[in-house]
């Protein structure tokens, strides 16, 4: 209640900077290499802070190397589109779960499941092989198309759509609401701090996807972000670590933007105050 | 016109070498487009991407494969057969300097598959501040093992967090092989139906790792580790291939005396050396497009390109006009003598040896996993390597 | 008696009126889900149908034909040495990253809501992992931990500790490996805890401030943690999901070495099937691992599902 | 034929039987009040009639549409909850505007940016306002129509999940407890616009309550639901002076009736400790029977008047009236007298009085619970017992 | 030293001043119910007081303890929410243990499946159950004890929410409406149980209802409060019979007050259409003032008798009473009398009739709403204006 700096405050908040530190510890690192000369990088003395600058160079090379804009654009239309059609799939199928009583929701379950638990790495072939064949490899529809559905979203609404008050419901049916405008008048405005969190993690894994993309894209026009990433990697001959790291901040400070904006909303609270009992 | 769709691995490394080749390929042939299709991050997915588009309209015309892949990807015919063109071209050939040496690189049980684009064979690193420092002298290093581990025992006592050597065994069989081979032994007997590299060689290859971890304190780097330890100037010795020379140069930097040389041999005389690198793979089955194909093979691979990867990689040129002449990189060598030590070796570099059969890579790996037992000491060599041997030979294609 | 019922006429019972609604109601409830339905079955059910089809053939990648091999893949992976070696690994990365993350990811969610100044730093402050680039933090992470030169083990070094050969060693890697994944996960699962704390009615904590939970630990295990229920029992599924599929640090940072020391599941299907080419061998592998955790996981979902909702 | 008909509708939850087979048929524009002890499963017909809820057996059907076959939200119902069930993430407005945005816009007009773009919707979104803001100023919440659930008391929400439910014009109305958290004013003025609506609206409505004024007041029929069934659906007048059932003559009516356990003489008559009252009919002789007697038909006379002896056990002031808790000297039962404050001057505890029962308004249940004829009535009052 | 003591306490929400400076002290072991009209800021009194919300401004001190500083958790208060607040995951019989677990058992001992293995926590336990079996026993909810809330009915729901503030020993109880949802009998049933408990507990009890018989039988003070402010603290008697302010007049009493806007006359008499009140003591003359009688003050004659001239509007009926809503043919002003049914037989609407105030029951409010003194009753009855 009060704002004065008690011990068990002190405490937390230096728990919280000590646990901060070391997940950001990578990060500083990552900064601080991607203002050093490559001849500065590796030393045996740990210094973060670079005798010289090299911040111009690296990022110079990183915009020059690569077409970044195209890249980047390249990775929003892709994770735009990708989350929107999952939301769009997911939501409705995750409130009929959640909410209406049918027969087949525990196949449902269970195929969500199973799909939770199938790595793309185990389906890309077959994947790769139907694209192939529908001429549709190297398009936004490969890249977006297996992530239309995502098993996750399902899971994830799923289990805050259960927490909803029935009551809630029953009132919007009665109000003469559909199904479908229940979830669309009720239950997403609801469910914002789900949706935004969900939005989190789509964004960021297809954003930072790597996999799929090497597999469907070979015309660089398509390229994603990370693909551009390659072009500061040389597995066998070492990496040209301070344009990479410089590239990396690039292609992640989008989505650091993007989860400052976001996360006032999944922490809002929505407290389910319209009910009594 | 024609538009060539040209497919590469490590865009990191070659990004800039493929850029300039093609630009001066395309200023030569005006009739031919080159276009790069997404290139893939390591030889391995490389070869993958490859294999998943072979037959479908995705598949580029030209490839890079890794010279150790060669077979497995003939095994599943991807390769268009070089030999008519080379038959067309044979004068030229010569001419440009595709020596029989060179070409072989690129064979397949005497099929021509590719065109050796990139190669390199294992070479010393060293320190020199470090061997200074321990009592060494920096301008005569060691040409034996026997030497190697004694000064390497030497730099470790200098303490401080410094380490011996750091020998890149990870990954795959190719620094083996720079120890079998050096020994004069071969993997397999001349039929491919016997292991071979449990013999006397690969013993004493297998003594040598031992001893470097035993007598020279060599620690259990995992490749990047041991990399970035050496350009930190914390290891004395470190062998690895020449490909990651110009790179490690520009580590370095200024931090210590960077030096090279020839790797030891545990046979001086027969020891020979394994060819790393890729070979260019033509895949289109055009015939409009195979011969624009193999104009640009062979300009990639000829002295042009020789000339612009050796000192933007560190690799050894793979065309012998390219390493005389004065046209492509003359006095390159005089002017930059840490690129020497690979040239040298030159006259030793075999094939980098693939297993046949469906195993074939699988085999790479158990070298690799036992291999890893004797430098962690979890396994005596001996113990080690008649596991490798009996692990592969279960590997291997009944006959 | 029984003659009685034998020869008695059916009474007409009045209609009940469940099935209607009941009816109309699983009519919409498929409608919904329809579009969700139709894509799994297409991008997860048929690829998966695929793979198990291959896992009884002998396909490598690259050749165009195959043929039919029986349960001979399946034979195979009975004495496969690398499978067990990379189940057991698998078993115990998730072992430690699962519970860590769960209870990490909990623990910063509480700490940082209970917090009032620096939310906004904290929580991207962990939530960072989650948005790393691996190929580009592999790197980061060799250089952390690297043996001699790396900063943690010189931190160690000054407090007088010897410092592990963390990524090198069989017998540390597989722990290096796990706090790597650990890091990694605990943002994920603090931004799915911090949205279930929403969801919690304030007036629950009044009742429970009333009813003398004095503590912030009382009212921790009266409210919170029974209302975070179902989140918990989500991000846990999720989190021994996302462990067990573990890939990507292995690939880029161990290879699975040394030694197998750090195989794990996903890394060794992946190896059979892209690198050794045999597809279905891996494909095999694959139907093995899915089998195995959908039934464990749907055990699991619906034996701990029943109690957290109320 | 009757405007709603429920017939036989069961509900159990688990193995709790619920609903026992209730039914009811209310006229076009019957108001009916529904009463019954708390969990007895009111809420659940309510719920049943809705569609929310299915039940296990039975039919409903309204207006001649037979709502079994309909879902809720073809019912054409509206309903006030007993948890309000408010959008917590709408206004006040917003929420009372919901059903006739529901109704009034297409499905397009509704979408959010889009629809304000329409042509025609303008209209009709003004329209919708303005009704919204009548209804609610007739509820007396006008000024917090931009406020959020989370930001109003009790009786507010509930005024708001009022007006919602009240603004629409549907085929029935369903109240559950629409008025339990506002004060007596508040309450007296909401019934009046419930009644008004009722009449205006003229469809039957089911009307859910714990408070007695307002069921007597408001209903045209009051149905008294008890453990699962129903055990009077009559009039007020008839259900508070005229119970068919002991239960429903002790649930309605406060303080709660006077109730004498009593077993019939072998004359017929019957001892009331120092009294024998004499019916008018015979009595089965030997029967168990229940004497009842609401309180304000009771008077208190000084001690040694015609009467039964008593002691004045406490005294509560409740405004207008004083209630005298007795207890009798013969038998020992409690006798709850209602006086006003007027006549209980002089009154206190512990004070001997006599009490003295209107005599034709004692009324007698049988052993079954159920009322015996009317004609039964005492008219031979409090004679007092001979020995 | 008063046991509770509030003091100028005072709250907005933004730009809504809700509580505007109450203060109020209450004795040990002192029922004062809080009433007032729906959103004025009682529920938000209560949070107050028991910590849940930061006043503005203001001090509270309870048992020599100044609460002002403590968190809720250490003030050891119990409170009945208006909206229950129940766990929705804990059984009925584990919500009531609640508070008693809290305080009985050790933060080890109550640790999920550690702590039923540690010593002397198994009789603790016993003791908590056989205390929330107890409590549950007497609200009439022992048989729903294993149910979870979520499978209970309104007032099911309410009296768990009761019963588990009333477990405990508080040094102080706040409740706010805890009866609204329970049937009559279950109501006076549950009263009776809270002023048993206050009266064994003899701590102080702040109770907010709507219900007035609530309010004036079980409180020893009646607080009432209206926009913000404090209007009386008195007994129950005083606040029905001598409301220090027309607004408490109004708010207390059902049916409503009667109230009749009026000025001064030159002579310092009233005139109320054809009739003219002469008070004992001097009214500043033409000064506006509100004349108010009870409705059951009032009384019906027939025309012509000597009272003022009305028509009734309509009736309704209460079961013991009758509600007659009559017109007063002078003025137009609306009178309500309560009768007995007894006096209201053929009473219908449209029926010109005579309304007889009893004089002494006339009470005179000032323009600012504050009660003129008591003396001023009138004496002379009635009389006919003149002219
Ligand atoms: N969070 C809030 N933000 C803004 N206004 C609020 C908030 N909470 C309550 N109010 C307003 O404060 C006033 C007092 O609310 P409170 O709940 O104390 O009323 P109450 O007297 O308990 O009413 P009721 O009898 O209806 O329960 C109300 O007008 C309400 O609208
Ligand atoms: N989901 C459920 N599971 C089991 N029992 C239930 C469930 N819902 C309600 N009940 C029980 O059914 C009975 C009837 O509930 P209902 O809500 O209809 O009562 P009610 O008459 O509305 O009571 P109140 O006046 O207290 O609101 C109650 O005894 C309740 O405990
Ligand atoms: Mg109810
Ligand atoms: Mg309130």
């Amino acid at each position: 209640m009060t704002n004065t700096l008690s011990f068990g405050r002190a405490f937390r908040l230096t728990l919280l900077s000590l646990g901060a530190l070391i997940f950001l510890a990578p990060y500083i690192f990552m900064i601080s290499t991607a203002g050093k000369g490559q001849s500065e990088i590796f030393t045996s003395s740990l210094s973060l802070i670079p005798t010289q600058f090299f911040y111009l160079e690296n990022f110079a090379k990183a915009f020059g190397r690569v077409s970044m804009g195209q890249l980047l654009w390249n990775g929003v239309i892709v994770c735009g589109l990708i989350f929107v059609i999952q939301v769009i799939i997911a939501i409705p199928c995750a409130y009929a779960m959640a909410k209406l009583k049918f027969g087949a929701a525990r196949l449902l379950m269970a195929l969500v499941m199973l799909g939770l638990l199938v790595p793309i790495h185990a389906t890309s072939l077959p994947l790769y092989v139907a694209f192939d064949s529908a001429a549709l490899l190297n398009s936004y529809t490969a890249l977006v198309a297996p992530f239309s559905i995502s098993v996750f979203a399902i899971f994830l609404f799923l289990q805050f759509f259960r927490a909803m008050p029935d009551d809630l419901i029953h009132a919007a049916r009665l109000d003469g609401m559909s199904e479908l405008g229940i979830v669309m008048r009720v239950i997403v405005p609801n469910a914002w701090p789900a949706i935004t969190a969900f939005a989190i993690f789509s964004v960021v894994a297809h954003w930072n996807d790597l996999y799929w993309p090497l597999i469907v894209v070979s015309n660089q026009a398509y390229a994603t972000p990370p693909l551009g990433l390659l072009f500061f990697r040389a597995a066998e001959a070492g990496d040209d670590y301070g344009a990479l790291m410089a590239a990396t901040l690039i292609i992640t400070l989008p989505l650091v933007a993007a989860f400052l904006l976001a996360q006032k909303r999944f922490v809002e609270g929505i407290t389910m105050t319209g009910l009594k009992g | 016109e024609t538009t060539l769709t040209v497919h590469y691995p490590m865009p990191g490394f070659f990004k800039d070498v493929m850029d300039k080749v093609s630009k001066k390929f395309m200023e030569e042939n005006p009739d031919i487009k080159i276009e790069f299709a997404n290139p893939s991050p390591t030889y391995e997915e490389g070869i993958q991407t490859i294999m998943r588009q072979a037959g479908t309209s995705e598949m580029p015309d030209l490839t890079f494969i890794g010279l150790n892949r060669l077979r497995m990807a003939d095994e599943r015919s991807i390769p268009v057969d070089l030999a008519p063109f080379m038959a067309k071209d044979k004068a030229s050939m010569a001419e440009q300097g595709f020596s029989d040496t060179i070409l072989k690189l690129a064979q397949v049980n005497g099929k021509q598959v590719g065109l050796a684009f990139a190669t390199s064979n294992p070479i010393m690193y060293y320190n020199a501040d470090l061997v200074k420092a321990a009592g060494g002298n920096p301008d005569q290093p060691p040409k034996t093992w026997d030497e190697v581990i004694a000064l390497g025992a030497k730099i470790k006592a200098l303490g401080n967090g410094v380490d011996s050597v750091d020998f890149r065994w990870q990954g795959d069989d190719w620094m083996f092989s720079a120890l079998l081979f050096g020994a004069g032994g071969t993997m397999l007997s001349e039929d491919e139906s016997k292991v071979a590299f449990n013999g006397p060689e690969g013993q004493k290859a297998f003594a040598v790792l031992d001893r470097l971890v035993k007598e020279a304190g060599m620690p259990v780097f995992t490749k990047a580790a041991g990399e970035q330890a050496f350009v930190a100037g914390k290891v004395g010795f470190a062998f690895q291939t020449t490909g990651a020379l110009a790179n490690t140069i520009k580590n370095v930097g200024g931090k210590f005396d960077l030096r090279t040389a020839e790797i030891p041999l545990l046979d001086p005389v027969n020891g020979k050396l394994p060819t790393g690198g890729n070979a260019v793979v033509i895949l289109t089955k055009d015939e409009a497009k195979q011969d624009a194909a193999w104009k640009f093979a062979k300009f990639a691979a000829g002295p042009y390109g020789a000339s612009v990867v050796v000192p933007g990689t560190g690799y050894v040129p793979n065309n012998e006009l390219a390493a005389k002449s004065p046209e492509y990189l003359g006095d390159f060598y005089a002017r930059n003598p840490l690129f020497q030590a690979g040239l040298k070796q030159m006259p030793r570099m075999i094939p980098w040896y693939a297993f046949p059969g469906s195993n074939g890579v699988r085999v790479t790996q158990t070298i690799v996993d036992n291999s890893s037992r004797v430098v962690d000491q979890s396994a005596k060599p001996e113990e080690a390597l008649e596991d490798a041997a009996k692990e592969v030979k279960r590997l291997l294609p009944r006959s | 008696m029984a003659d009685m019922t034998a020869i008695s006429l059916p009474v007409e019972k009045s209609r009940p009126i469940v099935n209607v609604s009941e009816r109309h109601e699983a009519r919409v409830a498929w409608m919904l889900a329809a579009p969700a339905m139709i894509l799994i079955v297409l991008f997860i059910l048929a690829p998966v149908v695929a793979v198990i089809t291959l896992g009884f053939t002998d396909f490598e990648l690259g050749y165009s034909t195959f043929k039919f091999v029986g349960f001979e893949n399946y034979a195979e992976l009975m004495g496969d040495r690398t499978f067990r070696q990379s189940l057991w690994n698998t078993a115990v990365y998730t072992a430690i990253v699962a519970p860590a993350s769960i209870l990490l990811g909990l623990g910063v969610a509480l700490l940082i809501e209970s917090e009032t100044v620096g939310r906004s730093f904290f929580r991207t402050a962990y939530f960072l992992p989650v948005a790393s680039l691996l190929v580009a933090m592999a790197t980061v992470w060799q250089y952390l931990l690297h043996p001699t030169i790396g900063p943690v083990n010189s931190l160690l070094n000054l407090i007088g500790l010897p410092g592990p050969n963390w990524l090198g060693s069989a017998g540390t890697v597989l722990y290096s490996l796990s706090m790597i994944g650990v890091w990694q996960t605990v943002g994920f699962n603090m931004i799915l805890f911090l949205a279930g704390l929403t969801a919690i009615p304030r007036d629950l904590y009044s009742a429970a401030e009333i009813d003398g939970a004095k503590s912030p630990i009382d009212r921790f295990f009266l409210v919170t943690l029974p209302m975070l229920g179902p989140t918990t029992v989500f991000v846990t599924t999720i989190s021994i999901i996302n462990a067990v599929k573990v890939f990507e640090t292995v690939k880029t940072l161990t290879e699975g070495g040394p030694n197998k020391a750090s195989e794990v599941l996903l890394f060794t299907i992946y190896q059979e099937g892209f690198v050794y080419l045999r597809v279905g061998y891996a494909s095999a592998m694959t139907v093995v691992f899915l089998a195995v955790l959908v039934v464990m996981m749907f055990a699991q979902y619906r034996l701990v599902d029943r109690k957290v909702h109320y | 034929m009757s405007a709603l008909s429920i017939t036989n509708v069961t509900k159990s939850f688990g193995e709790n039987h619920i609903l026992k087979g209730i039914s009811l048929e209310a006229e076009a524009g019957e108001f009916i009040a529904l009463v019954g002890p708390s969990g007895c499963g009111k809420s659940t017909l309510l719920r049943i009639v809705a569609g929310l809820e299915g039940a296990d057996s039975g039919e409903i059907v309204a207006g001649g549409r037979d709502l079994t076959r309909l879902v809720a939200a073809e019912r054409n119902v509206a309903m006030v909850f007993q948890s309000y069930a408010l959008y917590p993430h709408l206004t006040a407005g917003q929420n009372i505007a919901v059903p006739l945005a529901m109704r009034n816009l297409t499905s397009m007009q509704r979408l959010p940016v889009i629809g304000s773009l329409l042509p025609g919707q303008k209209a009709i979104r003004t329209d919708i306002m303005r009704q919204v803001t009548d209804m609610a100023r007739s509820l007396k919440i006008d000024h917090l129509l931009d406020r959020k659930p989370g930001q109003m008391s009790g009786g507010q929400r509930q005024r708001v999940a009022l007006a919602r439910a009240m603004v629409r014009q549907p085929g029935l109305f369903l109240m559950d407890e629409p008025l339990s958290n506002l004060d007596a004013n508040l309450r007296v003025h909401a019934r009046g616009e419930i009644v008004d609506l009722h009449r205006r609206a003229g469809v039957p409505t089911l009307y859910v309550t714990h408070d007695q004024a307002e069921a007597l007041s408001m209903a045209d029929r009051v149905a008294v639901m008890m453990s699962g069934n129903l055990l009077q659906l009559a009039a007020p007048e008839v259900i508070y002076d005229d119970p068919a059932h002991i239960e429903v003559a002790k649930f309605v009516g406060q303080p709660r009736i006077n109730t004498i356990a009593s077993r019939v003489d072998a004359d017929g008559a019957v001892t009331l400790g120092t009294w024998r009252l004499q019916p008018h009919d015979r009595l089965t002789p030997g029967s168990d029977i229940t004497v009842a007697i609401r309180s304000e038909f009771l008077s208190i006379a000084d001690l040694g008047a015609p009467g039964l002896p008593a002691h004045i056990e406490r005294l509560e002031f409740l405004g207008s009236e004083v209630i005298v808790y007795t207890k009798l000297d013969a038998i020992g039962e409690s006798m709850v007298v209602k006086l006003a404050p007027s006549d209980a001057r002089g009154l206190v505890a512990g004070k001997p009085v006599t009490i003295v029962p209107q005599g034709e308004r004692l009324m007698v249940f049988g052993a079954d619970g159920l009322r015996l004829p009317a004609d039964l009535t005492f008219t031979t009052q409090l004679e007092r017992a001979h020995g």
